[in-house]
């Protein structure tokens, strides 16, 4: 392995299993970001408030990356939150995840823990009982490891 | 093996909002990666988690390859009635896992 | 006074067959090599280049004027107003074999390939970086003027 | 005041075992839990947010399942792992007086297979030998570390204290250079932590799974280019036995969370 190739590759060697050489893949790009979105909201507007993104503005790896999305609504019956979608700008996939809830909830929040390759925005988007779209995103800033694992 | 941790509180009042916390065991491969051979390494993640309250589906998900190995979910529903909550993931090449976990509403 | 580095190591059989590389030769003077590795100036473009490559290690340890890049190590002096600090001649040795200067620093001698202890079975008798790669990073750290 | 502190110089000589050159004080050993940010920290704090605790289930469940033609498990002759097995994995690795060497507890449980369960080893890295080491060592979890107290260990933990401070590799580094000289500081904004053992087997992001510290130890090989050790190489249980012995005191963390 030329040591020189050692950023493009993360080597993930165990005993017992085959070794995995992540080359960086093909990023999404941000149109693909955008269709995405397009997707879930159609042609609806897409607002900025009520929804909140609780996740780390630098994380030690990427690899596993809390994220909690929280929207400000009463959960009642006549007002409540359906879904939630969470969209990323660089991984290969500009999915994440699509949460889908109801008024029984009680409060409209989800926690999970997501893959990021690299340094990059992180797009959360609720869709509410009357249809509405509201969106915010944030930037999260990757710490590349210092040390990978090689094959020797 | 596949194992499951599911947090969910044994007694709660009803009308409480309580919160469920579920972390299961998979790999999560993303289907983007290569070996060293330069071959793919087939996806093989679980695509959807369903949780249902007494039979009635409370919460749902759609995974996709940026969810983190060893999937974690955390979500909420109000405590309405004694009884069970079911949790089910479902994945590439067939994969199944089920849990349940029983709560005293008083 | 002038050294001439020892560089015959073709000889040397190593464990798993692959032999060692020989180095280029080059004269020491003074604290420093005067004279190019490769006998032609290296690209400072290129220079810049590696010093941020986390695989070659300088920005792992080191700081510098570098406002892109986010994250930079601090086991090891800023690299700033390196180019006033040192003549190329001085930076060639140091990159060349830093432990010539200290027995004890934790900066890898980075074209050598002798007194070295268990080193990877790919890399075994290998520099860590080429003739040219050394170049390169000469003359971008010379340009380093505060 | 130069008697008095005489004497306690003297008495802590008494209480545990001299420092030697170089080796990070008791007070200022600092697990890598200390270097890491919150929210990793919260990922470790709570069980059931704590990745490592899916394989200390699957432990528990193989700790009761028998195995090999002897058709025993580990519970017919340990019992209640949470009585027998606390504290164990803070003495590991331990001295085998069959075999003459310390064994790590991986291979520990490897020879229980062997000699009681009749049963084939299980390979490094295996999700059960992790998971079942992992069950073992988090009935340890706050229990301080006692590893290479035997006096029979003294010149294994002398041979991993060697390797430890061995420049190696292409990169001519060793072990201490960083883990005992430079910690506190930053390798590209990743803070170097001193290398203490406490939470293996530890679920690293990373990895993205559990591992042993023989994988990290032959990961942080890698990282200087050097020629990694095999696992149960006799010089990697010494260098982990040196870990252990370093981080004596130290309360043990597994499965600890880690990037």
């Amino acid at each position: 392995m030329p040591s020189t190739r050692r950023q493009f590759l993360h080597l993930t060697v165990a005993a017992g299993t085959i070794p995995i050489v992540t080359i960086r893949p093909i990023e999404a790009t941000p149109a693909m970001l955008g269709t995405a979105i397009r997707n879930v909201v159609g042609e609806a507007q897409l607002r900025t408030g009520k929804i909140r993104l609780d996740i780390p503005p630098l994380v030690e790896n990427g690899n596993t990356v809390p994220m909690t999305v929280s929207v400000a609504s009463p959960m009642t019956a006549a007002d409540y939150v359906k879904s939630i979608h969470v969209f990323n700008e660089k991984n290969p996939q500009p999915n994440i995840g699509n949460f889908h809830l109801g008024p029984w909830a009680g409060r409209a929040q989800v926690s999970t823990r997501i893959r990021l390759a690299d340094s990059q925005k992180v797009v959360a988007i609720a869709r509410l009982s009357d249809d509405s779209f509201w969106q915010v995103a944030a930037d999260v800033v990757v710490t590349l490891a210092a040390c990978t694992e090689e094959v020797n | 093996m596949a194992s499951a941790l599911i947090n969910v509180p044994p007694k709660a009042k009803r009308g409480d909002v309580i919160e469920i916390r579920t972390l299961t065991s998979h790999i999560m491969e993303t289907g983007f990666r290569r070996t060293a051979a330069g071959e793919l390494v087939p996806r093989d993640i679980i695509t959807s988690f369903t949780c249902r309250y007494n039979g009635t589906e409370i919460f749902r998900a759609d995974l996709f390859p940026a969810i983190a190995a060893n999937p974690y979910l955390s979500f909420f529903t109000v405590a309405k009635d004694s009884g069970k909550l079911e949790f089910e993931w479902i994945g590439d090449n067939g994969f199944v896992s089920t849990a349940s976990a029983s709560i005293t509403v008083e | 006074m002038i050294h001439i580095a020892a560089l015959i190591a073709a000889s040397l059989a190593l464990t798993d067959g692959t032999r060692a590389q020989a180095l280029v030769s080059y004269n020491i003077v003074g604290d420093g090599i005067p004279e190019s590795l490769t006998g032609a100036p290296g690209d400072a473009a290129r220079g810049r280049a590696l010093v941020l490559d986390r695989s070659t290690t300088c920005i792992l340890c080191h700081s510098g004027p570098f406002p892109e890049t986010r994250f930079q190590g601090d086991l090891a002096p800023d690299l700033t107003g390196a180019g006033n600090r040192w003549s190329t001649s001085q930076l060639r040795l140091r990159l060349v074999d830093a432990s010539r200067f200290n027995r004890e620093t934790i900066m890898p001698s980075y074209y050598r390939n002798d007194g070295l202890v268990r080193v990877g079975r790919n890399l075994a008798g290998k520099p860590i970086l080429s003739p040219s790669q050394i170049e390169d990073i000469v003359a971008y750290l010379a340009t380093l003027r505060d | 005041m130069s008697v008095a502190r005489t004497i306690i110089a003297a008495m802590l000589l008494v209480a545990a075992p001299a420092l030697l050159a170089g080796e990070i004080p008791q007070d200022a050993r600092h697990s890598g839990y200390s270097f890491m940010g919150p929210d990793t920290r919260a990922m470790q704090d709570d069980d059931t947010s704590n990745p490592g605790m899916l394989f200390v289930l699957d432990g528990e469940a193989l700790w009761k399942t028998r195995s090999g033609s002897a058709g025993r498990a580990c519970a017919d002759c340990h019992g209640d792992a949470r009585e027998s097995m606390k504290g164990v994995a803070a003495r590991y690795p331990a001295f085998d007086k069959a075999l003459g060497r310390p064994v790590t507890l991986d291979q520990r449980i490897n020879l229980c297979r062997a000699n009681h369960q009749q049963a084939t080893p299980l390979s490094h890295e295996s999700r059960d030998l992790l998971a079942l080491s992992a069950f073992v060592a988090h009935q340890s979890r706050g229990v301080a570390i006692t590893a290479g107290d035997d006096p029979q260990l003294k010149p294994f933990v002398e041979q991993g204290r060697a390797l430890f401070v061995q420049r190696q590799g292409q990169l001519n580094l060793a072990c201490t250079n960083c883990h005992d000289d430079n910690y506190d500081k930053h390798l590209a904004g990743a803070p170097v932590t001193q290398g203490q053992p406490t939470g293996y087997p530890l679920y690293r992001l990373e990895w993205q799974t559990l591992g042993s510290l023989e994988r990290r130890l032959r990961s942080c090989m890698s990282g200087v280019r050097a020629q990694a050790f095999d696992y149960g190489a006799p010089e990697l249980v010494a260098l982990e036995l040196y870990l252990m012995a370093r981080a004596r005191g130290m309360p043990m963390e597994s499965p600890a969370v880690r990037p």
